[in-house]
């Protein structure tokens, strides 16, 4: 049940994207072709889950028994997740070269996505064991795709809408995301 | 405190180190074999990507130069210094290009040009024309829905009294409204070019009178009138050979049908 | 000999104001020969028949003066006797300009028809074939395709069924309808002779319920017929003329996507084609006149009228007395729902020219650039089972790629959504131009591979 | 669409030339002439309050609408009325006290952020009314759940609330939900007065009755087809009724789920809102099941922050709605699957 909960929390309540804003590049970014947007998800899902299993052996092995976890805890992580990220566009590249051009820039910006450093740094504080921590990076990363998969649907619907000109195109892709993050608001609370 | 940050470092660099090497061996057994030149024909480019030199983007544009030696002077937002630069490049002479821009070979607005029926339907001109052959009186004319203007990536195409005007300052030479007008009377002229027929109706010269006032009638006077050679005539059409620099300016005044204009 | 109440009915539909009470009762009348009939040598699907005449020619009626021009084309003959007076452009019902042979008529009344074939059950089926084919028939429901092709299928697919559409179901529209009641008996022969040339076991003649007269007309003439024959009375709803939901209607078969009639054994003619038929093979008629509705709101006595092609829409009217009070704001060449809009009274009648529909300013619907509100409507009225909205706003979008990956292409243009959009977007015709860019990106496709 | 210069010239369009005579306009007045009953009911139950919170949001929506469109310099699109409805529904989901600026603020936001951005009616992928009524509650959470005392809280049998702070139904049960106190039972003659509409809660959403009337017109109009409301009520009905059955001491009634908060008003009028609810037949099933189930969610899970949950549970299933749309196409006639 506890596990259950944690899904629910991670995809829905405190959805990644939505309630704590983090990850936005990619959402805004990766959200205009329905199948773009399920290739990060793929991508979001394998990094978010092995950083968080990385991330939590770094800790608990190395950084907490030398007692370093207190100040290189950030930089240790994010050097693991950009080479990690490194490590999926060059097996993408060669392996999937239309994923890899259609995703362009947006998967070695996962590198620096707040999202993944945030799954490794929420896994910390909240003192989650591994597997729960490995649990809760693949469930908010699943939390992620799903924002991203209502949006990427939106978004093909506002592509096709006739905004002022002012608003085309990203301007307003936020007014959207905006008002999706107002709706998800209606779980608030749900689940702790 | 030494200690911690000696640690620190000596932490840090075995973890960039291990990482590093591993990442090393992962590039080399799983490298892509990519020529380095594309992305530095890329950067030349003026990352408008307008898809005017026809290929979709600039990063396929320059993938062409590099793999299939495409033409280099195919970028009109680039211009003469993107030709360039890129001629320096790889090492390929430049050809000189002059700068062209899109004009619209008709004049006929409407308190000039009649209209056949009131059309009712998409604001669209492939689909004004589609629809009973367009309104307009003159099946050459340009019917002024404004589709040239919608595609145009730097805004350069205004309807005005209907009918499209490109203004010259803007156009980039894309032509997208060139591929996107069913009519075909936007053609790419130099742009020091400033006398002009407006006219594309190859229609005889009681029919073109029919529809339009300011329609061209084949009369010749142009060619008679003008510089040797500067206006030519197709069918009963009068069009400017723009190799021929035009100094008798004489020929706007000649024009009975007063679609020789200059602008 | 039976009738039968169509079991099937397609999904979707819509159910316009019919308004075929202004005609239904006229019976057919002959218009006086006009003094000019300019003669559009495109009158068909496929290529224009190419003029065999020369200005200054006399002919005379059933005289050749367009020369079949290829496999899908067909020719063309003068509906009356007189003088070629010039052969020229004219704009026909779509709007293009097409060649057309101008002739002044006299009153010689000579003629120069083919041999009628006496003893067609005894014929070859390529002769009567050929009979259709240089009689110049073409489908009269609005299409226009060479009769000959359609009912000559290749080898491995065989026709089992053979329908005559007596639908009708376009509003206003009552020429088929009155053919169905006065010449019954000519249809029953154009109907044998189209099952004998394909072979086909059974015959079904499709008609809606709302022509009850027509039914029993038909009945009456097809009482002592043997085989495998019934009357399949269709529910009232456009577009149950449209053959593949009529082919639905009437034996079940779904014709699949991007397929032909063919490809579930049927073949569906229209009943003046039949008609025409008749004419053809008994009495060695060419294809020159047919009935039109004339009709509308906007005209005076709406009359069904059998006039040769080329008659000019004017001369029409005029025999029908002219405008009312309320002039036309829309003249329509054919039925309100998939005719063409004409914007003038010049334009010459045609082999698929069933009506003339003049429509005053209050009876016209006037389109409009409105958002799609997504009200699904459209949905529910597709008979294809297409989504209108979507695909309409794909085309707008300028995604042709998208809009033909929602089966764009299935398509039949019936303009069922366009005629329940409360928004009044112009559907069809954002369906039309999505279906050209289409087909333009696959010319495309196609020169280069 | 060019103005006629040669008003003699016939009209040219593509097929069809006929059409049935509806209109967005139509559709709009349907949709206001059925809220009509439950405007009638708020009336008299609100008294003046309803008349000030409608007139202040009708008015400042069609201000806005039309200051927009200026500001785009576009057609004007006042008449299609949908910003009449748009105010009409806001309003008929505000507390009768709230101040009159809240109600100008939400209006605001609705008919601008979340309309006209878009491109005007047709383009937003929000319901503009729910939207709105979703951005005030979180701005304006205080003003947006007073509620004034009223009698009906004193028929209550079982004083598990205080009936002197007022609360609506749902608010009443959640309170008890959360506190694990026992849910507060109601009498017959209060589902009466849950019908009528005699309770405390938004101005249009009380009256069961006035909104099932609207509601039948708009079916017979078909101005909406039975499958969202039938989908979303029965829904929430089978799930009310399970939660019941599993543990009756700590759920409601079925029927007061039905009957109280705005589940009637949004299933018939919110919900069914065209521009963003599926137009397959399909698809519209499955929004309204999964209204259903998130409403639900919202209203009983005893941590969630809010005692109603009709407003999120639309909004949200709006924003998948492109996703069903999607997924439920209909089979194309003379294809497989």
């Amino acid at each position: 049940m506890e596990y259950i909960l944690l899904i629910v929390s991670a995809v829905l309540v405190n959805n990644f994207v939505l309630s704590r804003f983090l990850g936005i590049c990619p959402f805004l970014g990766v959200s205009k072709k329905i199948h773009t947007a399920m290739g990060m998800c793929g991508a979001v899902i394998f990094v978010m889950t092995v950083a968080s299993a990385v991330t939590w052996c770094l800790q608990k092995f190395l950084l907490e028994p030398f007692g370093l976890d207190k100040f290189l805890q950030t930089l240790t992580f994010i050097l693991v997740i950009a080479s990690l990220v490194q490590l999926i566009d060059i097996v993408m590249k060669r392996f999937v070269p239309p994923l890899h051009a259609a995703l362009g820039i947006f998967l070695p910006l996962i590198t620096t996505n707040c999202a993944v450093l945030g799954v490794a740094v929420i896994n910390m504080k909240e003192g989650f064991g591994f597997f729960k921590s490995v649990l809760f990076g693949f469930s908010a990363a699943l939390g992620f795709s799903l924002a991203l998969i209502i949006f990427t649907g939106l978004r093909e619907k506002i592509d096709r809408a006739d905004p002022p000109r002012c608003f085309k195109g990203i301007a307003i892709a936020l007014v959207t995301a905006g008002l999706l993050s107002l709706a998800f608001m209606g779980f608030n609370g749900l689940v702790k | 405190m030494d200690n911690i940050i000696l640690q620190s470092f000596a932490w840090i660099g075995l973890l960039g180190l291990i990482i590093g090497a591993s990442l090393a061996v992962a590039a080399k057994y799983l490298a892509v074999k990519e020529d380095p030149r594309i992305g530095e024909v890329n950067e030349l480019l003026p990352a408008a990507n307008c898809g005017g030199c026809g290929y979709a983007g600039c990063a396929e544009y320059a993938k062409a130069i590099v793999m299939d030696h495409a033409e280099i002077n195919l970028c009109a937002p680039g211009g003469t210094d993107c030709m360039n630069a890129i001629a320096a490049f790889m090492g390929v002479r430049a050809t000189a290009t002059e700068k062209m821009t899109a004009i619209v070979l008709c004049c006929g607005d409407d308190e000039v040009a009649k209209r056949r029926f009131a059309y009712n339907g998409i604001n669209d001109c492939a689909a004004a024309h589609a629809t009973a052959g367009g309104d307009k009186a003159c099946t050459w004319g340009c019917l002024g829905y404004g589709s040239c203007a919608r595609v145009c990536p730097v805004n350069a195409i205004r309807i005005e009294k209907g009918i499209a005007k490109v203004d010259k300052t803007l156009c980039i030479a894309c032509e997208k409204c060139i591929a996107v007008c069913p009519r075909h009377l936007i053609k790419l002229v130099p742009a020091a070019a400033e006398i002009h027929v407006l006219c594309s109706s190859k229609d005889k010269g009681p029919a073109v009178k029919k529809a339009c006032s300011t329609g061209c009638i084949g009369c010749r006077l142009c060619t008679k009138f003008g510089d040797e050679g500067a206006f030519v005539m197709d069918g009963f059409l009068a069009k400017v050979d723009y190799s021929i620099p035009i100094t008798k300016e004489e020929v706007i005044e000649k024009c009975p049908a007063k679609c020789i204009v200059k602008d | 000999m039976q009738t039968i109440k169509s079991p099937y009915n397609f999904r979707g539909g819509i159910h316009p104001a019919y308004n075929k009470k202004l005609s239904n009762g006229s019976a057919i009348e002959s218009l006086p020969l006009p003094a000019v009939l300019s003669v559009p040598m495109s009158q068909h699907l496929g290529a224009p028949a190419k003029p065999c005449v020369k200005v200054g020619d006399e002919v005379k009626k059933g005289t050749l003066i367009g020369a079949q021009n290829g496999f899908i084309s067909a020719p063309i003959h003068s509906p009356a006797s007189g003088k070629v007076k010039v052969i020229t452009d004219v704009a026909t019902a779509s709007g293009r300009p097409c060649q057309a042979i101008v002739i002044e008529c006299d009153e010689s009344n000579e003629t120069e028809f083919l041999p009628p074939i006496e003893n067609w059950q005894k014929s070859d089926k390529d002769d009567l074939l050929t009979r259709i084919g240089e009689t110049g028939i073409v489908g009269m429901g609005g299409a226009g395709f060479p009769t000959k092709v359609k009912l000559s299928p290749p080898m491995d697919k065989p026709i089992d069924t053979v329908i005559i559409n007596g639908a009708e179901c376009e509003p206003y529209l009552t020429s088929d309808h009155r053919m169905m009641v006065e010449h019954a008996k000519e249809i029953r022969i154009g109907a044998e002779i189209i099952r004998s040339i394909l072979g086909a076991k059974t015959l079904r003649i499709a008609i809606e319920d709302n022509k009850p007269d027509a039914i029993k007309a038909i009945e009456d003439a097809f009482q002592d017929i043997e085989g495998d024959v019934a009357i399949a009375v269709l529910h009232t709803v456009y577009p149950q003329g449209s053959e593949k939901q009529q082919i639905y209607a009437v034996t079940g078969r779904e014709v699949p996507s991007g397929g032909l009639p063919m490809d579930v054994g049927c073949v569906v003619e229209n009943t003046s084609t039949t008609f025409a038929i008749y004419e053809a093979v008994i009495k060695g008629l060419p294809l020159m006149q047919r009935v039109i509705t004339v009709t509308g709101d906007a005209v005076q006595k709406p009359a069904n009228l059998l006039a040769p092609f080329g008659t000019s829409y004017q001369d029409l009217i005029d025999a029908c007395g002219g405008f009312t009070e309320d002039k036309p704001a829309k003249v329509i060449s054919g039925g309100p729902m998939m005719g063409f809009a004409v914007s003038s009274l010049e334009t010459p009648t045609g082999k698929t020219s069933s009506g003339l529909l003049l429509l005053s300013k209050k009876r016209v619907s006037q389109y409009s650039s409105q958002a799609c509100i997504a009200c699904g409507r459209c949905v529910e009225a597709c008979p294809m089972n297409l989504i209108p909205s979507e695909l309409s706003q794909f085309i707008e979008a300028e995604d042709i790629e998208g809009a033909e990956e929602i089966a764009l292409m299935n398509c039949i243009e019936c303009g069922s959504c366009a005629f329940v959009c409360p928004a009044h977007r112009p559907l069809v015709q954002h369906m039309r131009r999505g279906k050209a860019a289409v087909m333009a990106k696959r010319m495309a496709a196609n020169a280069k591979g | 669409m060019k103005p006629e210069n040669q008003p003699e010239l016939y009209i040219i369009s593509s097929s069809p030339h006929t059409h049935e005579g509806s209109s967005v306009e139509r559709i709009m007045l349907d949709v206001l002439i059925a809220l009509a009953p439950a405007f009638a009911a708020s009336l008299y139950f609100f008294k003046l309050d309803a008349l000030r919170l409608t007139g202040t949001c009708v008015a400042t929506c069609l201000i806005a609408e039309w200051l927009c469109r200026k500001a785009m310099k576009r057609e004007s699109s006042i008449r299609d009325l949908s910003a009449v409805v748009t105010g009409v529904l806001l309003a008929f989901n505000l507390p009768p006290s709230l101040p009159t600026w809240m109600a100008v603020a939400g209006s605001l936001f609705a008919i601008t952020i979340c309309k006209q951005i878009f491109g005007g009616l047709g383009y937003n992928v929000f319901n503009p009314a729910l939207a709105a009524r979703a951005f005030m509650l979180i701005s304006f959470t205080g003003a947006m759940t007073h509620w004034s005392s009223s009698d009906w809280a004193a028929s209550l049998a079982s004083g598990a609330a205080d009936a002197a702070t007022g609360a609506t139904p749902l608010g009443l049960i959640k309170e008890a939900v959360k506190t694990g106190a026992s849910i507060p039972h109601f009498s017959t003659a209060t589902i009466m007065k849950l019908a009528s509409g005699n309770i405390n809660g938004c101005l249009g959403e009380t009256s069961a009755l006035a909104l099932l009337l609207g509601g039948a017109y708009l079916l017979y109009r078909k101005v909406i087809t039975w499958h969202i409301p039938t989908a979303y009520i029965g829904t929430v009905f089978i799930y009310a009724c399970i939660l019941h059955m599993v543990s009756p001491a700590t759920s409601a009634l079925p029927h007061m789920h039905l009957l109280s908060g705005g589940l009637i008003i949004g299933a018939f009028f919110m919900a069914t809102d065209m521009v963003t609810s599926p137009v397959t037949k399909k698809g519209m099933l499955i929004f309204g099941v999964g209204c259903g189930i998130i409403t639900m969610l919202i209203r009983t899970v005893k941590t969630g922050s809010y005692p109603e949950g009709v407003s999120f549970a639309i909004l949200l299933m709006n924003a998948i709605t492109p996703l069903i749309n999607r997924g439920c196409r209909n089979r194309v006639f003379g294809t497989k699957s």
